[in-house]
């Protein structure tokens, strides 16, 4: 059962060679991929870009109401970091369970509470 | 009272001056992760995992009912992991630099011959058929692709402790991949032929031809080379839906919680395969120093083919990236470009030598596919 | 050297005509799912499983130790991974649009009779009994409910292949929703009533009922719908997960980790049973057009419903909102406002349609578990 | 064992009501639900939010402070990008080691480096 | 036809008064993680298992191959949940406070007696020392920590429904923490004790201690403690991932998709096991006195070693501090810091409460690791 | 089998008086780690924030940029949001198929489609 160094030597060599058939026939098919797929695909978004001028005419003048978004998500998202730590520290009044549960909330580590 | 003492203070003296080595190891594996920063999600995992298992926790940890045996079963001895990391990989891998220059393709045969020399010098040293080719693909420096050969040949090996040998040290050339190329680089090339400025006028690659390729690959593998095949498709299923651009959700839990769950739980228990008794004989030796020469003769073998088509082209092509046509991927591709940059600090072949090491990647899965397809047939007649 | 080129060629000849046209189905779904853009989530893995289980490959990857039969032991036969995906499913569905309107419930019992009239068809057509209310569940155009269903019945069927062909053709009319419910929806509706405006003066829905009614169904589910009340309790705790605001890191692993793995590990599977041998036959030829009649039946229903209601009304009620209580959530809800649009453009009937769709989500389980309670007594005695 | 097709038409039949039924239920009970849950939750927040008129006048002029918070934390974030590119690239005189360390960084691809 | 309506509405008849206790028990428990946001990441998913083991569906869930039979052999009866939530936890846990005041390893030695006392008290109470030990490792408050160790000594409880009774009591006490332990900490201090300011001078800690700290304990742990090494193993691997700071990607996936999935599957499964039958019973009752009784006498233990500190020291400790030296991290810290405010709202002792929490949670994993070494060679001999 | 009380008691003073011992070890290695770990680490990375001062002084000045950068992905990430909706609803003449496509995507509900 033990091959000799005679079968290892014709392994390695026909091995090698295989790869690199395999290798070569790999780069035929992708450069035959590359030429024939090349055009016929990238034509069907062309189209699409003209059929639509009127789009992107629209959306020039939103970059100000996107700016605006932007702006506004990450205020949002501030505000309410910011927030659940105000309520949890200004509420003398609150009844106690629901302070326990603030107070639960804080303990925790922000990496927990934070979605992901 | 000595109930108590004798139950905490056993295990102290069970340890053996050969775990204690291990010990040893396994810190300098954490070491080069966290403070080297070599592959740290690798040999941090791995050296943990060789830490726990040759001290006395190992045997309520490595046995079947243990985290280790558990992992190992869930995803070790069925080959998961392995597979479910080359998902995550290829979901990372971008194969347009590759498409782009298909000629790159050629240049991965040849920086994968060290796997078949080193099969060859294996044999001579006395490993067996399934031994050596196994040793011959730590060359391929491609953990999973290895920990998989390994999965598939295991049952064939005589050296005890050889496939935790094969696995650590593949993985541990893979952090080494920036130390041993450069030198090997500038030893192999000539001045002036690093100081080669190459063009960059790639091939325009259309959406059509990456969400092709992976799916043609995959068939050609499942065809030709069904016992390579799991790994080509989970890399290429990785790739497709990454490029099919339609499933952000699949390829982010690809890229991250399955990826990194995998590679915590295969590197903790691979590093638990690391047990003193088997690993410490002189078949790790051997197989370190075989790595060395299997990945040594790789790099070698690129550059001189490099050198070869830079003749041939009229020296058009830098050899250096024939250098970067192995699996590290994108590591060796820019290491190419570093050394460049140092004879000519306005010569960019970054782009090519990307291409070169995506070929690599996949050459070296395709080289792991035919040694398997070949020796199959003669050791499980 | 005969001996390699036989074992790198040998996989070629091995390949039938039959796998061929296999592979071509597998391209196909795949295609639909990259390009059409068609649930891709589902078609992408599905095909690529599809073609590496009709390859050579197969036999590396089928088997109890292949990466298919690992993932259909870990979370097919068991049922795991279609739970898993309710949980996630559940984690990200609205439910206020429907408990904030709670007449839209009806809706979802008559959107749902053809899964019923086509049980009666199947058996006509000479399948048994397990085997036509399976493919009456097509008809529900719910992945999961079908995998669960098949699930628990697939012990019963006597047509070879059967599994797979419902469970591909259930994904496949999932995919093909937005093609085939806005004609019927013209057809059987007309002009004037599409154009009905509605008014939307919703309940107001508390935070308490969010969070009772998940529990409330989830325990009624479990005291009369033992078989189906896992799918309810997964999609239920899901979405009570979600509700209760609490828990943002369950719902966020819920919604993406864990759904996401899931669905590739899924898909792959279910694909790759789909074995020439026992698929292409007339078997699943019947089974694709009686899957089309059930879910065409179940439109049908949902519009007659809903005119019958409209003339009830006093014309109050687009009869299309009837048409949107099957379980493509939220597809079918948008779908009917978009051919309300078709009529009128200033006419919004989406939250109502959303309402109706959220009930279709619950009724196609809650038929699903009816089904499976009355005929397993008949079947297992 | 094969069932006739008279129980199937059974099957489908009571099925079919029991569906209805059971929906009709449903419908039942969210209709009680939202008739009666409704009041009695509502007013427990709004109650705390009476309790808390001054946060809410503390909250108002921290919307400057949040705007800064926002830009803060999206500034930090692109600096911290940059500034570990840029360290990358300017450190001539570093040990060999710590070089290839953070070269092994550089040569991950920015997917895998961040986290998430 | 009256075949289906007896199977469907056989369910109803089939529920005892008792179990609709535990659906009353699970509701409460859901309650208080909704509504009263107690620890809603464990009580959710608890109350729902619970809620679903008590009523006719429990059939098709808890057997082997439902549901709950297949996560509970994939991750509670091999312990692999509670060790991949201690992996994230670990990943979560900051332990710089406490690296940078060692002084606060002693503070978690006094707040874990109440552990070694209750264990005395069970024995008295009837039962056997296994199940003492469990029952004495509630006050530890850590419940995979308690899930583990049930684990590894279930096979020698005999109180029928013990396990699930211990693990429950553990996780609602953690979810108590706030209401049990500030009336103690006024109880068993005086108001000027309270009040006392300390000063805040940490020792520098450098990333090279933050790094050696993790793998020292485990070495330790895995020599001395090999019982309990795994959950101090996977508890600092997660810390090592953290501090190392070169793997983000494994830090991120531990503490989200690991954890979370591993809470949700671990908290469903556990809530399952809490079946009427053994449930109800006066064992259940002694259980939950008891791990009261563990719990508070480790919050005294705590605060009177504080009191003594404070004495020796010369009132430069506020014993506050004391009570913050529980596993309960990091709730039990701001509990301490918010008592201490409540006497002089200038009184900063966060960082102090923080150190000793952080030993808390590693005292509290070395205590049941001392606890089983010990008993282990008596009870399986 | 079944241990006496002794037993327990036993169990149960020694255990607590192990883990005091094995703490107070921890106290004493963490003692010895922070005092003799501290410098030696801690003067590495100053003294490469002394070979670097030219680099600090380059980032100095990149703030603005870094605003910029910020500013550039928000907006950037707001627009792609807005023009996938946009491009769904001014698409009149685009072919059957695609459109369908495109409105499949508007069906799923924004927490599937957006990637985490
Ligand atoms: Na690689
Ligand atoms: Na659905
Ligand atoms: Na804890």
């Amino acid at each position: 059962m033990e091959p000799s160094l005679g079968l290892a030597i014709k392994v390695a060599v026909i091995g090698l060679l295989v790869l690199l058939v395999v290798l070569a026939a790999l780069a035929g098919i992708v450069y035959l991929l590359t030429r024939y797929l090349v055009d016929k695909k990238e034509e069907a978004p062309a189209t699409e870009e003209i059929a639509a001028p009127a789009v992107a005419e629209v959306e020039e003048p939103k970059s100000d109401l996107t700016l605006a978004a932007a702006l506004a998500v990450a205020i949002a998202r501030a505000q309410a970091e910011i927030q659940s730590v105000a309520t949890d520290i200004t509420t003398g009044q609150m009844d106690a369970w629901r302070q326990f549960g603030l107070q639960r909330r804080l303990n925790q580590s922000s990496t927990i509470r934070r979605t992901k | 009272m000595g109930f108590d003492l004798s139950g905490l203070l056993g295990g102290l003296l069970d340890i053996t001056g050969t775990q204690l080595i291990m010990v040893l190891v396994g810190l300098f594996l954490m070491g080069l992760g966290i403070f080297k920063d070599y592959e740290p999600t690798l040999l941090i995992p791995i050296g943990f995992g060789c830490i726990l298992g040759n001290l006395p926790v190992a045997a309520n940890m490595v046995g079947e009912h243990g985290l280790f045996g558990v992992l190992y079963k869930a995803g070790i001895s069925n080959e998961l992991f392995p597979l479910l990391i080359f998902l995550g990989v290829g979901a990372m891998l971008d194969l347009r630099p590759l498409l782009s220059q298909p000629i790159m393709f050629i240049m991965g045969a040849f920086a994968h011959m060290g796997i078949f020399a080193t099969l060859i010098v294996s044999l001579l040293l006395g490993f067996n058929l399934a031994e050596s080719t196994a040793i011959g693909m730590i060359g391929a420096i491609d953990g999973p692709t290895v920990i998989y050969v390994n999965g598939k040949l295991e049952s064939l090996f005589q050296t005890p402790g050889l496939a935790a040998a094969i696995a650590v040290t593949a993985y541990s050339y893979m952090s080494l991949v920036p130390i041993i190329q450069p030198p090997l680089m500038r030893l192999f090339t000539t001045k002036k032929e690093r100081a080669i400025r190459m063009e960059y006028t790639p091939r325009p690659v259309s959406r059509a031809t990456v969400i092709a390729f992976p799916i043609l690959i995959t068939v050609i593998a499942a065809v030709f080379l069904p016992e390579a095949a799991p790994l080509i498709a989970t890399l290429m299923l990785g790739n497709l839906l990454k490029e099919s651009e339609v499933v952000p959700g699949l390829v982010e839990t690809s890229k991250n919680a399955i990826t990194n769950t995998a590679t915590i739980f295969l590197g903790i228990t691979i590093g638990s395969t690391m047990q003193a008794a088997q690993f410490l004989n002189t078949g790790t030796l051997r197989v370190l120093i075989l790595g060395l020469v299997a990945f040594a003769l790789n790099t070698i073998g690129g550059l001189l083919f490099g050198r070869l088509v830079c003749a041939i082209s009229g020296r058009k092509i830098n050899p250096l990236v024939g250098a970067a046509a192995i699996s590290a991927f994108p590591m060796s591709g820019r290491l190419a470009q570093k050394v460049a940059l140092e004879e000519d600090n306005q010569n960019f072949i970054l782009m090519h030598a990307l291409g070169a090491n995506a070929a690599g990647q996949v050459a070296s899965v395709l080289a792991a596919g035919i040694l398997m397809q070949m020796i199959f047939p003669i050791l499980l007649p």
